[in-house]
């Protein structure tokens, strides 16, 4: 909770804009040595689907205290309402062979559908909210996990199938890669868009934290009852973080659907949401910063560098216990370990600053020294 | 008759979970998320333990060793937090969950176990023109003896009185001089031995065991205790038995041709949620307001 | 105290990015084939046991020869565990491990997923019993030995037509592609031929399904379609063996597995299954493949515990051997190539005759295998081959 | 005199017991008005329906001569109903807390609720908020920082006028507990109201902080030229500052006066008996 002084200030804003300079260098580089299925692109794209979701979870959970267990719903409403307008025109019909003629024929630009997503997230969050907002704490956990169970059901209900596809996974969707193919940006299309979007998304939900609106929230979550005496309208701000949050999760929903290419109900269930949890508790309750940190670290360890506990080599040891499913268990154990011992997680409540790791480098050989408790890294509010 | 029938058998073994929610929320005030996976795990030690021993031998050791796992979960993950925000704990509860699933899929391969035969209650019988199993018959039998052997327990042993004390006034009766600690710790073996229970008898009846056995289950037992007001054990067993025929009924009934089959869980949420909204406190639970 | 962990967290994340990144080097008379199945998840275990048919044909033959040179081939495993967005990650491994064939997956949807990723490396796919016509349709890296939804909906329903069935109840589950594409493809080729169909869906994690066949009996349904997952179809059979139902139960190739002969075993129901390759069809593999699953018991656990020959297994060996055929015509190791070459491969594998039509590169397939359960000695008894027509 | 809050024949039940019967009570522009009683008399109760925390089971509220709170026992109670005036109100009215301190109305707590993770500048910050113009959209993308820059200014003016500038950046639940008191008054105030309430806002402090309170309570006043209607138990801090007294036992009114008529009730004396004589 240290205040910075005007001169830090300025000194953090020159970190912040070399750091942020210099992970766009990276980002760009990568993406002009890269293929486009490399892992480590992969893994970033994925990352930057998962940052969205998080943060936006982080708004609601860690931010306003509203312990809500939807995500995975409005992720699903994204995903569906970007898919149906995404598919190709020509495989359209293809795509729709077991449902029937769709009732959607035509395809809009990919940034439109994702907003649109967004949108329709938005609008649901907005009806379920009304409802359920009232409820208190576990209340609201599970009555938001059965709006998004019911939700689920009625996508893949086969009435609809002429606009949901049913059960049916809608494929041929439109890609960023697709789009910029044959423009300039073609060797910027595989990490760049995922990370442009991913930007300005986390970019307004961190703008809305630091607004006035943003200490509404922070003081709901810390007493409603006094919140409320200070004026501040219970019912009104719970909307707007959660329709909020929601409509961030419908873009990751959105973006989850361009990551993986096609569209299906069935991964959006209850265990997406604890999943994303999960990482909203290692990163932090309540911290930007480590949301994002945990989201990429989390996709990174999952999809890639703890993949060798599945196939029996991990770390050049050999193991018969190395087989299918071990990876999870080692990845519950993790979790655990945080939810016990490290309640907090990375970042606790507080933010990553690039002068705090600036000052981290310069003073890492006195450290070394001996001073080893001693400021390894500013925080800053 | 079908209908109704499976629905009283589902109910009953939906009760006997539910109790163990309605319990550890009335005591702990924590939505014991991974309750449904315990049932999950009585379920596969089963499977594994009719491969070594008999099975009178199997069963006993089955109720045990899930009291056991019940009751090292609530020290390992939850009693630490005992202090800590509710979320925290909640999200503790998530994480056992996860793990449990987790260390279950590594353990079964992915593969589906077949329950074994108990030899009694797997035969078939003929009531009322419908043809069933044994232990549709005695699961709703059975959940009543057990829950009016709990009631008895609740009512007039020293320990129960002990646990009303706590469910009433956490920090008031700890000062009293209850000992905490031995009530949550049996509350959570009362819990997971009807859990066992319930878990024998579900998987006799629907013999497949996979990771996610317990999930559906679990959640549908938590709504059942919810409907009948959370921490009240008469109001579980009778929001268990509603909901199991309820959701049997809303299978057999179509609407202009166009059946509701696939709506049968979202129909269960959707009571919830209606219940939530418009009577929190559920069929016979007690309301409490806020302390300003 | 947590600086420090966060640390050790540090470092040992950048030790397993070597690990993870290390031990893929390929030498030059390698060529690797990439296994894309689910080992977990719920169609884990019909991924397993096509993984076991593709390595006991690597075992049979583990190299290849091409121009006098002898090569070795590599097997490369990634687990999709039935998920989407786990299928894009573990096809990109894959490509990571430049593989220059893949085979898989058993089921669609992540076929469907992983399909991008394959084509943008210009890796060629063999589908091994992903039966979704989107998955090969519009695109020319994504090929399939086995026959397609449409198809096995038709034989199942000309096949219950002819044994004199007017009313067929289906059961599928909902948000699973395979079922329902099963379940719609029936429902629409039974009406054709005239017959009534009552569909009805169950949602996933279901468990009682009590209700379903009672509904099935009133619904006066002469046959039940019930094309789903292994473990639903385990409960699906006790629940109609528990209430006596006396009309068969017909299900697509996902019943083709010793866990339904084992649930069915001494009970009272009739099973019917259309399948790709009918067990005693080519002794010679049989009883090779039950002496390699004996050899090794974890091979054993992966076949469900016991030597009975999975349809899935015959179909993973064949496209091994498919694969190795293009490889032979590419003459070389070469992704591109094999895509290539693959449209012109003919060959005759267990399962029949795999020939690629020139549109999609699916296998052209004109008859499936109807086989039956004996529940008494818990076989699969051989019914008939059967057409559309 | 301007009447600023009225309270007209407030019935508090709950199920059986009657926690607050039949009070009504009235403060005037720029009084100090205490509402004192012996334990469980029924102060906090009045307290939370006059805040909107609770409704009335009877009765009405005027705020400035408008009405604000309104309720006839209805539902369950209209079987159960015991207290007097039944059937006298008919119209259903309930302003939320944020409603009333909207209308100008701020309340402080008996046991101290400040925003835990926040600083003191944060604290009182945020309770700015209500008195915003800026909407989601400007607020979000910081296009109100006009707006934003002279919340701050106000802040700073604020904490300095309750001499809590030194500790602004210091967490709000770190500060001694006096000075909590102070923050959450100043909190209150943040809000610009015209009504203050103060909920015992000398419970659990020494003579000495006791005495730094009613200073602090005056300078309030006169600084912000507003009217206070206070809870408390301390008996010298009240007879020192009010200006006018309400006494109620058992929910009931049973005396209104000045301090000094107060102080001679004989009423007041017997419902006090012991009580006072401990408390002091």
């Amino acid at each position: 909770m240290k205040i910075l002084s005007p001169a830090d200030k300025k000194k953090n804003t020159v970190c912040n804009l070399i750091m942020f300079a210099a992970l766009i260098a990276v980002l760009i580089y990568i993406d002009a040595t890269s293929l486009s299925v490399d892992m480590i692109v992969k893994v970033l794209q994925k990352g930057c689907v998962y940052a969205i979701v998080v943060v936006s979870m982080n708004l609601l959970n860690g931010f306003t205290g509203l312990f809500s267990l939807g995500q995975a719903g409005f992720m699903l409403i994204g995903a569906y309402m970007y898919s149906v307008f995404s598919v190709d025109n020509a495989s359209r019909e293809m795509v729709y062979s077991f449902s029937g003629k769709p009732v959607i024929n035509f395809q809009l630009p990919i940034i439109v559908a994702i907003i649109l997503a967004g949108l329709a997230a938005a609008l649901f969050s907005f009806l379920i909210g009304l409802p359920v907002l009232k409820l208190k704490s576990d209340y609201l956990a599970i009555a938001t996990l059965g709006f998004a169970e019911i939700l689920r059901t009625i996508i893949q209900w086969d009435k609809f199938g002429r606009v949901t596809n049913g059960s049916f996974p809608i494929s041929q969707l439109n890609t960023f890669k697709a789009r910029l193919a044959d423009t300039a940006f073609a060797k910027m299309s595989f990490v760049i868009p995922f990370f442009i979007v991913a930007v300005i998304c986390i970019g307004i939900i961190t703008l809305m934290i630091h607004s006035t609106y943003g200490r509404a929230f922070k003081a709901i979550r810390d007493d409603e009852v006094a919140a409320e005496a200070m004026g501040i309208n219970l019912a009104k701000h719970k909307m707007i973080s959660f329709v909020t949050s929601s409509f961030f999760a419908g873009i990751g929903g959105a973006l989850y659907a361009v990551f993986v290419g096609s569209t299906n109900a069935a991964p959006f269930t209850s265990a997406l949401t604890y999943e994303i949890l999960l990482i909203v508790v290692i990163g932090g309750i309540g911290s930007i910063t480590g949301s994002i940190l945990a989201s990429f670290l989390y996709i990174a360890s999952q999809e890639w560098w703890l993949r060798g506990l599945d196939s029996g080599t991990f770390m050049g040891i050999t193991s018969p216990i190395f087989r299918n499913g071990f990876r999870l268990v080692v990845f519950s154990v993790i979790i655990m370990i945080f939810v016990l011992f490290f309640r907090n997680g990375i970042m606790g409540d507080r933010e990553f600053s690039s002068l705090g790791i600036y000052r981290a480098i310069k003073n890492l050989p006195g450290k070394i020294a001996g001073k080893f408790k001693k400021s390894k890294a500013e925080v800053q509010e | 008759m079908d209908y109704l029938l499976a629905g009283i058998s589902v109910g009953g073994q939906y009760a006997l979970i539910a109790i163990g929610y309605t319990m550890v929320y009335g005591i702990l005030r924590l939505i014991n998320f991974a309750h449904g996976d315990i049932f999950m795990v009585a379920g596969l030690i089963m499977v594994y333990a009719t491969t070594a021993m008999p099975l009178y031998l199997s069963i006993p050791f089955v109720l045990l060793v899930t009291v056991i796992i019940g009751v090292t979960i609530e020290r390992v993950a939850y009693k630490p937090l005992r202090s800590a925000p509710r979320m925290s704990v909640m999200i503790s509860a998530i994480g056992v969950s996860y793990t449990l699933q987790n260390i279950a899929l590594y353990a079964t391969g992915g593969l589906a176990k077949v329950y074994p035969t108990i030899p009694f209650l797997s035969n078939t019988v003929k009531i009322f023109g419908a043809t069933t199993k044994w232990v549709t018959v005695i699961t709703p039998v059975l959940t009543i003896a057990l829950v009016l052997g709990l009631v008895a327990i609740i009512k007039f042993t020293k320990i129960g009185i002990a646990m009303r004390a706590v469910s009433k006034d956490f920090e008031t009766s700890q000062l009293m001089g209850v000992k905490i600690n031995r009530v949550i710790s049996m509350t959570f073996v009362i819990g997971s031995f009807l859990a066992a229970v319930g878990s024998i008898l579900y998987f006799s009846n629907y013999p497949s065991v996979v990771p996610t056995s317990g999930s559906m289950p679990g959640l549908k037992s938590f709504v059942a205790a919810v409907f009948g007001g959370i921490g009240s054990i008469p109001g579980a067993v009778v929001g268990a038995f509603i909901i199991g025929i309820c959701e049997n009924l809303i299978r057999a009934v179509s609407i202009g041709g166009v059946s509701l089959t696939p709506f049968s869980d979202a129909f269960t949420f959707a009571l919830l949620i209606v219940i939530l909204c418009v009577k929190p406190s559920g069929l016979f639970g007690e309301k409490v307001t806020d302390k300003v | 105290m947590k600086k420090i962990f966060a640390a050790i967290l540090c470092v040992a994340a950048i030790c397993a990015s070597f690990a993870g990144c290390g031990g893929s080097s390929s030498s030059s008379d390698t060529i690797k084939i990439g296994i894309f199945e689910p080992a977990s998840g719920a169609n884990g275990a019909g991924g397993k046991q096509e993984t076991l048919g593709v390595k006991y044909a690597h075992d049979v033959q583990p190299t290849v020869e091409i121009d006098g040179k002898t090569y070795k081939i590599e097997l490369v495993e990634v687990d999709n565990q039935s998920a989407d967005d786990k299928a894009v990650t573990a096809a990109a491994e894959l490509v990571n491990k430049k593989v220059s064939v893949v085979l898989g997956s058993y089921g669609s949807s992540v076929s469907i997923a992983a399909s991008p990723t394959f084509k943008e490396a210009n890796i060629p796919a063999i589908g091994i019993t992903c039966t979704n016509p989107q998955v090969t349709e519009n695109n020319k890296h994504y090929f399939r030995i086995c026959f397609l939804d449409p198809f096995q909906g038709s034989v199942l329903a000309k096949y219950a037509w002819d044994n004199g069935v007017k009313t067929a109840y289906t059961l599928a589950e909902l948000g699973n592609a395979y079922d329902l594409g099963l379940a719609s493809s029936f429902k629409t080729a039974f009406e054709k031929l005239g017959g009534k169909v009552v569909a009805e869906n169950f949602p996933t994690n279901q468990a009682d399904f009590t209700s379903y066949i009672t509904n099935a009996k009133n619904s006066g349904a002469q046959a039940i379609f019930a094309p789903t997952s292994i473990s639903y179809a385990q409960l699906i059979i006790e629940a109609a063996a528990t209430q006596g139902l006396k009309i068969p139960l017909y299900a697509g190739d996902t019943w083709d597995s010793n866990v339904i002969l084992a649930a069915a075993k001494g009970k009272d129901v009739e099973i019917n299954v259309t399948t790709f390759y009918q067990e005693g069809g080519n002794k010679e593999f049989d009883d090779g493949f039950k002496k390699w699953l004996n050899a090794d018991s974890s091979r054993l656990t992966n076949n469900g515990g016991n030597d009975i020959v999975s349809a899935v297994s015959a179909m993973g060996y064949d496209s091994y051997f498919t694969a190795l055929e293009a490889i032979k015509a590419a003459k070389s190791g070469d992704a591109q190539k094999i895509m290539d070459a693959l449209w012109n491969v003919d060959y005759t594998g267990v399962t029949g005759q795999i020939k690629f039509d020139s549109v999609n590169g699916d296998a052209q397939r004109t008859v499936a295998y109807i086989k039956a359960a004996d529940n008494t000695t818990g076989e699969w008894k051989f019914v008939k081959e059967q057409g559309v027509n | 005199m301007e009447s600023v809050l009225r309270l007209c024949d407030i019935t508090m039940q709950f199920g059986g017991v009657i926690a607050v019967n039949n009070l009504s009570m009235e403060v005037n522009k720029g009084e100090i008005v205490a509402l004192i009683g012996p334990n469980g008399a029924g102060k906090t109760t009045a307290f939370n329906a006059i805040t909107g925390v609770y409704e009335p089971t009877n009765g009405a509220i005027y705020y400035k001569d408008k009405l604000v709170i309104s309720n006839k026992p209805r539902g369950k109670m209209k079987k159960l109903y015991a207290g007097e005036n039944n059937g006298k109100y008919h119209t259903v009215m309930s302003k939320t807390p944020d409603k009333l301190t909207k209308l100008g109305m701020a309340r402080t707590f008996q046991n101290i609720r400040l925003f835990k993770s926040m600083t003191v500048f944060e604290n009182v910050l945020t309770a700015k908020h209500l008195r915003r113009k800026s909407n989601l959209f400007t607020a979000t993308f910081h296009l109100n920082y006009k707006e934003e820059a002279k919340m701050r200014a106000e802040t700073l003016e604020l904490l300095e006028l309750v001499d809590l500038l030194d500790v602004k950046d210091e967490l709000a639940t770190s500060l001694p507990y006096g000075k909590q008191r102070k923050l959450e008054i100043a909190r209150a105030l943040a809000t610009n109201p015209e009504l203050l309430l103060l909920d015992e806002p000398a419970a659990g402090m020494n003579p000495q902080e006791t005495e730094e309170l009613t200073e602090f309570i005056r300078t309030v006043r006169e600084k912000f030229d507003i009217t206070i209607l206070l809870i408390e138990h301390h008996m010298n801090l009240v007879m020192d500052i009010s200006d006018r007294i309400y006494v109620i036992d058992f929910g009931k009114e049973i005396a209104e006066g000045t301090p000094a008529e107060i102080q001679s009730n004989q009423k007041v004396i017997d419902a006090y008996l012991g009580v006072a004589e401990e408390d002091e």
